[in-house]
């Protein structure tokens, strides 16, 4: 046991997100900001100032009616598998990724915020403190122990709830279970998600829903092209969806600009 | 009285310099304009980052277009220092305590504005206890923070050789001995810059999530980490030339030969030039293989209004070849106009680079249901900035009033004699 | 001359050193006193042997850490003994039903997820190994809280213990073990 | 002089380098760092034992089961109850953040109720011939508006006013091939989420609505039409009216008009949802009969639709807005009242409804802290009785409305609750199915005891299939009337119900992101000249107010889609029309 190279079977938690059963609600959004005691937005707030671990984009092909589709795409941490943009930008190992379970983690208390690491995310899924955390009062009661509140003036983003993963982690090790497993558990959004489109797994684990349905053909992932390996899928029969992996098209981008 | 009496002690021997009242006159403007900044500047630390206009999409706004800027101008102090201590260029010995002064309020300057630009500044100094070696920021900090440590002791024997503290004949030894030294930090500070001017160019060329800065490189070096040092090197004189230039003007003083000026121009037209090559092959590379590779077609950053390709002509031509081409032809040269608008354009030059690299890039959608944006700072960001250029100006002034910048001055003077006086913005003793 | 410059350099040197070896110590940290004059030992001879009898883990695989008033009160509801401490105990907070407001010498800072199952049930650690000979101690020391960070002194150096409690006593272990991961491991 | 400078120069300089070889400096920089990754402000959550307990959310006529995570007794977060026979284990956003409305920063906390109570008995006293005392309850059908049907009979000139709709009505999503929708957001908000998005994949949807709510995106048919022209599909499609006239209102084409009968016809079983009126071909609209109450509750007024009572006959007008419902526009109240001063309470806990226009504002508890029963939604074929039970406790000097009502008119009430689940436990029908063991047993096997407590843990009564019976054919739906053409205000209104009021965390759906339309904004089609974000005002002949505008694609030119936050509502009436200037 005292030898440095234990063999623990890793995990790569990621997720499967089906684009065609998004109705766009919002829930896991917020159940996403619950479970992180993400704040509720100062009034100064906007769309490109806010707090949103998860973010729920309304997506269109850019045609008018009839032609006219729309589809809905959480974007949250990609968790990318390859050459992590964020990672190895923090000046102060801020950011890592876990090799037991591969989620890109972010330590808001060790991030001097100097946002290096949102300039480097292709998928815009780090967000910054702008102002210092408020709840209303009497509401800081409802905040979950299980996740500590961040400052203002640092980075903060999805770390597929690892509040739940370390509640998770400790059941497995009050059973007797060996630490050497990677633990079963739930991500709020994927728990909380009405239509069930979001299914959440060890993708390493061939058993598990999610890596079933991440090898279908109709999973995707967003700008593969740069190759950062997420771990985050979508999937959609429809072909205009799959596009939206791509690169953006010029003149067709300004028309996106909800969610 | 006795505070002018005073004043005067401190005056180089044998240099006129205006009238402390007139010289509070000059600087009262600048102190002000400080103060201001300063304010602005306490906004954003007390009240948090809210305060300016930046956002989660465009993280990085004016202040790190200009530090980079302002680096890159500032480069003049290193690389001059470079061509005359380690190259022995000795007539730009004439203007080398220019250059450290400028050097030290560049990189000072730039150093105060990253402090009020991160978000936890109590904790900026964990990049020095748990350095991410893998991060250009990292590289960044370092060297900057040495770097500045050794302008500032540069600096120390301008201060010490004042008429007044001379005196003290401690100081004298101390200056002395450090002079001996001065090859020493000459080179230090030249691998030093070198290398900091890289991992700024580095600092987002390694965006491989940014596919309009990616660029591939050597090793762990992208290409803008070479054409970084590249062109602050080639405008870091015209910098030099351009300041001198302009206290002649103010003073009404000859300060340096023409020469040396010039000198400065040929250097940086040269090294411009060379520049100006290397950028074009760099661009073509990312048009046709850096960009398409990770699924971005080049053509694409430039549709997106305003930043339309004329930024990359202008870039690359308007502010690169054409000042290259002004400072290589002797004849032009030798005209004080074109020198400087010479020079004042391969300074614009660098600064739209600085500006393309960091802003543009962040204007830019990646994600395909992403819109382009647009960003405009907001005057706490502004006043933050504006309070370094008055402290540059103002550190330059009493520099300039109380040490030696120009060896060459007072000779220059006795060459001239006395200029017509009461027209002078610099009076006589 | 030169001599009385050197002295005066030495006698400020001196002055530092001392300030900040011996006074800024003692200043840095606050001290409270525990509510209870509470002894470990008489407890852990008299009510139960083992520390898990009072500090137990929840069904959910949780710590409970300092027990509640009902668990003092069980035993407490009328003296058992003739101690000032007990009888002051008793009137202050079992009679009145008010929980005692202990403070934990070992108590983390809120970013920390520090899960006893995984040390004492899973790696089979001792309590001592973290918390010293507190257990047989006979009466509580007061607590002392960094007065600017507000972190436990026990957190910089636990007394009777080899290491203290910071992050690099903990990554020490862990990367000795080989169980180093991320920063998520350990922080929440 | 001079030496004793160069002295103090000396010590100052030996002190400065002796203090950098104490511990001081680098642990007061330590210190500075640590200290601001909890500095003040920042709340500390509580710890302790954690928790579950089950209640029924009570936001909506849903009334989704809940899982609460509880820090001690305090809930930290909610979830569905799996396996549950109707909600399936869904939350909506609105109901997964139920847990923070009572700390709402706009929440109403104290009101006059002694006064209120006077004013409302000299009212009663006061109220002439053909003068009425009228109750109008936003959520009818609960154990409270018993209570309220029960005071008002007790009173000679007593009225129990719902919003219209009868609650004896349900519908069997799971009978249905096709639903076809004017406009109803089948899939966001109506009915039960989890009931809707099980039998989602049994039926074809035919979203018909002029903007492309988020129904409309999710239909598998969207047919956009003018606003205000359902009515006029809706006659086509029975029959009653020519195709021609209905295309040329709609702005269909007739080919697709007669398509979409062809298909209706084709499709088999088909359940039409209107803005208020159902419609059915097939057994997919059946009667539903009511959870049993105490016979001596049967002495009761008739629910009356506002719309019958006759204008300025309204001396006291007590509104319940405790539970939420159907908003009605005020100016619909309004015309109902007397014009002498009428006496008008508000039982609310936000300020932003009828608040604004009550003489008397009574606070009232919220969800989670008060124990009330919920109506049977609309998609559940069979009867059902579930309470929400309390998770916390409510502030000091909160009003019971149906007390206060019942006191009101001198009617003596017990514990009205618990006199429910007796009557319904005494009728032995159905089933209970409880949350914490996720498991269902026949009524009659549960003592009259263990059911009331189940019910107060979670649990939910399932009343037994009744013999379903067809109620209508397909039929007339949709009310709207099209809009009358206005020069001066070229925009027809839409109204998407969208916003409950909720948690503050609901910032993240429509301030954060514009993923909803958030209370004070109304969305244009970006062609509309305004830019997003921009500040207006709304007007239209009922009034104007001030709004942000959204841009969105999904909205037609020379429409305006509005949220449904009352200040709006109240502007709004069937077949308006509106303008949006910019300031």
């Amino acid at each position: 046991m005292t030898s440095a190279n234990k063999q623990i079977r890793a995990a790569r938690y990621g997720m499967t997100i089906d684009v065609d059963r998004c109705n766009g609600c919002g829930a896991c959004m917020v159940a996403c900001s619950v479970e992180n005691n993400v704040p509720p937005a100062h009034e100064g707030a906007t769309d490109r100032k806010g707090l949103t671990w998860i973010r729920v984009y309304k997506v269109d092909n850019g045609e008018e009616y009839p032609n006219r589709r729309t589809a809905f795409v959480p974007v949250m941490c990609q968790h990318c598998g390859n050459e992590t943009p964020c990672v190895h930008v923090c000046p102060q190992q801020a950011v890592d990724v876990d090799p037991s379970t591969g989620v890109v983690g972010e330590m808001p208390q060790r991030c001097l915020g100097c946002r290096y690491c949102m300039a480097a995310c292709p998928y815009h899924a780090r967000y910054f403190n702008w102002w210092d955390p408020a709840w209303p009062a009497g509401m800081e009661k409802t905040l979950n122990p299980g996740v500590t509140p961040r400052m203002r003036g640092v980075v903060e983003k999805c770390n597929l709830c690892h509040g739940r993963w370390h509640a998770a982690k400790e059941r497995a090790a009050a059973e007797g279970k060996p630490d050497t497993e990677p633990v079963d558990y739930l991500p709020a959004c994927a728990e909380a998600c009405p239509t069930g489109a979001i299914h959440f797994g060890d993708l390493n684990d061939s058993a598990s829903a999610a890596a079933k349905e991440a090898a279908e053909p109709e999973s995707f992932r967003l700008l593969e092209k740069l190759n950062t390996q997420p771990k985050i899928y979508y999937r959609s029969k429809k072909e205009w969806v799959r596009e939206i992996a791509a690169a953006p098209r010029p003149g067709t981008g300004k028309e996106n600009t909800r969610g | 009285m006795a505070s002018q009496s005073m004043d005067r002690q401190f005056i180089t021997r044998g240099l006129t310099r205006c009238s402390g009242s007139k010289f509070l006159w000059w600087i009262s403007p600048w102190i002000a304009l400080l103060l201001f900044g300063l304010y602005a500047a306490a906004l954003c630390l007390i009240k948090g980052l809210n305060q300016t206009n930046m956002d989660n999409r465009f993280a990085f706004g004016l202040w790190i277009f200009l530090d980079l800027t302002v680096i890159a101008l500032g480069a003049g102090a290193f690389f001059t220092g470079f061509l005359l201590y380690i190259l022995k260029l000795d007539e730009l010995r004439s203007v080398i305590n220019s250059a450290v002064v400028i050097g030290l309020v560049c990189y000072s300057g730039a150093m105060c504005v990253l402090a009020v630009d991160v978000g936890q500044p109590l904790r900026a100094w964990f990049t020095f206890w748990y350095p991410n070696v893998h991060s250009m920021l990292t590289e960044v900090t370092f060297c900057i923070s040495c770097y500045l440590t050794v302008l500032a002791i540069e600096y120390v024997p301008i201060v010490l050789r004042n008429r007044k503290l001379r005196q003290v004949p401690s100081f004298l030894v101390f200056e002395f001995e450090l002079h001996k030294l001065i090859y020493v930090l000459a080179g230090v500070g030249t691998f030093l810059s070198f290398f900091h001017q890289g991992s700024l160019g580095g600092l987002y060329g390694v965006l491989r999530g940014r596919p309009f800065a990616f660029r591939e490189g050597l090793a762990v070096w992208p290409s803008t980490f070479f054409l970084f040092i590249l062109s602050a090197a080639a405008v870091g004189p015209s910098f030099i030339l351009l300041t001198t230039w302009l206290v002649e003007k103010l003073s009404h003083k000859r300060l340096v030969r023409p020469e040396v000026l010039q000198l400065l121009g040929r250097i940086s037209g040269s090294l411009l030039a060379v520049y100006v090559l290397a950028k074009s092959i760099d661009t073509l590379v990312w048009i046709n293989r850096t960009s398409p590779e990770t699924g971005f077609q080049a053509w694409q950053y430039y549709s997106w209004k305003p930043f339309g390709s004329w930024i990359l002509v202008a870039e690359i031509g308007l502010f690169g070849l054409v000042p290259a081409l002004i400072l290589l032809a002797p004849k032009l040269r030798r005209r004080t106009g074109w020198l400087v608008s010479g020079a004042v354009l391969a300074c614009l030059g660098v600064a739209l680079n600085r500006f393309v690299l960091t802003v543009q890039t962040l204007a830019l959608p990646t994600l395909s249901f992403d819109r382009f944006l647009s960003y405009t700072p907001s005057w706490q960001e502004t006043g933050t900035f504006l309070a370094v250029v008055a402290y540059g100006v103002l550190v330059y002034s009493f520099s300039f009033r109380y040490f030696q910048l120009f060896p060459q001055e007072r000779e220059l003077k006795i060459a001239a004699p006395q200029m017509e006086e009461e027209r002078e913005l610099v009076g006589r003793s | 001359m030169t001599l009385r410059r050197s002295i005066s350099f030495l006698a400020g040197l001196a002055m530092a050193l001392g300030a900040g070896w011996v006074a800024f110590p003692r200043v840095i940290y606050r001290s409270r006193p525990q509510p209870v004059n509470f002894s470990h030992k008489i407890h852990a001879e008299k009510a139960g042997a083992k520390c898990e009898d009072c500090h137990s883990f929840r069904d959910d695989g949780t710590f409970a850490g300092i027990p509640t008033l009902d668990k003092c009160a069980g035993c407490h509801a009328a003296p058992m003994g003739t101690t000032a401490a007990e009888k002051s105990f008793i009137d202050e907070y079992v009679t009145p039903n008010r929980e005692p407001q202990w403070s934990a010498y070992a108590g983390q800072p809120e970013n920390v997820s520090f899960s006893h199952a995984a040390h004492v049930k899973r790696a089979q650690m001792t309590c001592e190994s973290c918390h010293g000979n507190t257990g047989s101690s006979d009466t509580l020391r007061p607590y002392q809280v960094d007065r600017i960070s507000g972190y436990s002194h026990d957190i910089w150096k636990t007394p009777n213990m080899p290491h203290g409690m910071k992050m690099a006593d903990c990554v020490a272990c862990h990367r000795q073990k080989g169980l180093e991961h991320s920063c998520l491991d350990c922080h929440k | 002089m001079n030496t004793t400078r160069r002295e103090v120069l000396m010590f100052a300089g030996g002190s400065a380098v002796g203090v950098l070889f104490t511990p001081a400096p680098w642990r007061l920089i330590t210190d500075s760092a640590l200290w601001s990754e909890n500095w003040p402000g920042i709340p500390a959550p509580g710890h302790g034992e954690i928790r579950t307990r089950y209640t029924n959310c009570s936001l909506c006529t849903a009334g989704c089961a809940v899982r609460a995570r509880c820090v001690g007794d305090q809930p930290v977060q909610l979830s569905g109850v799996s396996g549950h026979p109707l909600t399936h284990g869904a939350l909506c956003p609105f109901g997964l953040a139920g847990h923070h409305l009572p700390y709402l920063p706009s929440r109403v906390k104290q009101g006059p109720a002694k006064e209120a109570a006077d004013a409302v008995a000299n009212g009663i006293a006061k109220c002439g011939a053909g003068e009425c005392v009228a109750t109008l309850d936003l959520q009818p059908a609960r154990t409270a508006s018993w209570t309220y049907r029960r005071a008002m009979a007790a009173l000679k000139n007593g009225r129990y006013v719902a919003p219209s709709g009868d609650s004896s009505v349900a519908v069997d999503l799971s009978q249905a091939r096709t639903v076809l929708s004017f406009g109803v957001p089948v899939l966001d908000g109506w009915g039960t989420p989890g009931n809707v998005n099980t039998a989602r994949g049994g039926f074809r949807l035919i979203q018909i609505e002029a903007v492309e709510s988020r129904t409309a995106t999710m239909a598998d048919q969207w047919l956009r039409i003018r606003p205000g022209s359902e009515d006029a599909l809706a006659q086509a499609l029975a029959g009653t009216a020519p195709i021609a006239t209905a295309a040329d209102a709609t702005g269909l084409a007739t080919s697709e008009i007669v398509a979409l009968i062809a298909q209706l016809e084709h499709d088999g079983p088909t359940l039409v949802l209107g803005s208020s009126r159902l419609a059915s071909s097939g057994r997919t609209v059946i009667a539903r009969r009511e959870a049993p109450v105490p016979a001596e509750w049967q002495k009761a007024a008739p629910v009356t639709a506002l719309a019958s009572l006759p204008d300025r006959s309204v001396r006291v007008l007590l509104i319940d807005e405790s539970a939420q419902g159907e908003y009605l526009p005020w100016h619909t109240i309004e015309k109902k009242l007397v014009s002498d001063n009428p006496v008008i309470v508000a039982f609310a806990w936000s300020r932003e409804g009828y608040a604004r226009h009550a003489n008397f504002v009574l606070p009232v508890g919220v969800y989670p802290e008060v124990a009330g029963d919920i109506p049977s939604a609309i998609d559940s074929v069979a009867a059902t009785f579930r309470i929400a039970a309390p998770l916390v406790s409510p502030p000091a000097d909160m009003v019971k409305p149906e007390q206060f009502v019942a006191a009101a008119a001198g009617l003596a009430t017990g514990d009205t609750l618990r006199e429910r689940a007796d009557a319904i436990h005494k009728a032995a029908r159905g089933s209970l199915f409880t949350y914490a063991d996720a498991k269902s047993q026949a009524l009659k096997d549960v003592t009259a005891d263990a059911f009331w407590k189940a019910l107060n843990a979670g649990a939910c009564w399932i009343d037994a299939p009744d013999d379903k019976a067809p109620v209508a054919q397909l039929a007339a739906a949709g009310t709207e009337s099209r809009p009358a053409e206005q020069a001066d205000l070229p925009l027809a209104v839409v109204v998407s119900r969208e916003l409950t009021p909720g948690s503050p965390i609901l910032s993240k759906l429509y301030q954060e992101s514009n993923l909803r339309l958030a209370p004070n904004r109304v969305a244009l089609n970006p062609a509309c000249g305004l830019e997003d974000g921009a500040q207006a005002v709304f007007e239209t002949l009922l009034g104007k107010c001030h709004v942000g505008v959204t841009l969105d694609a999904g909205v037609p030119a020379g429409v305006v889609q509005v949220s449904g936050s009352p200040a709006v509502l109240d502007l709004c009436a069937a077949g308006v029309r509106a303008k949006v200037v910019r300031v």
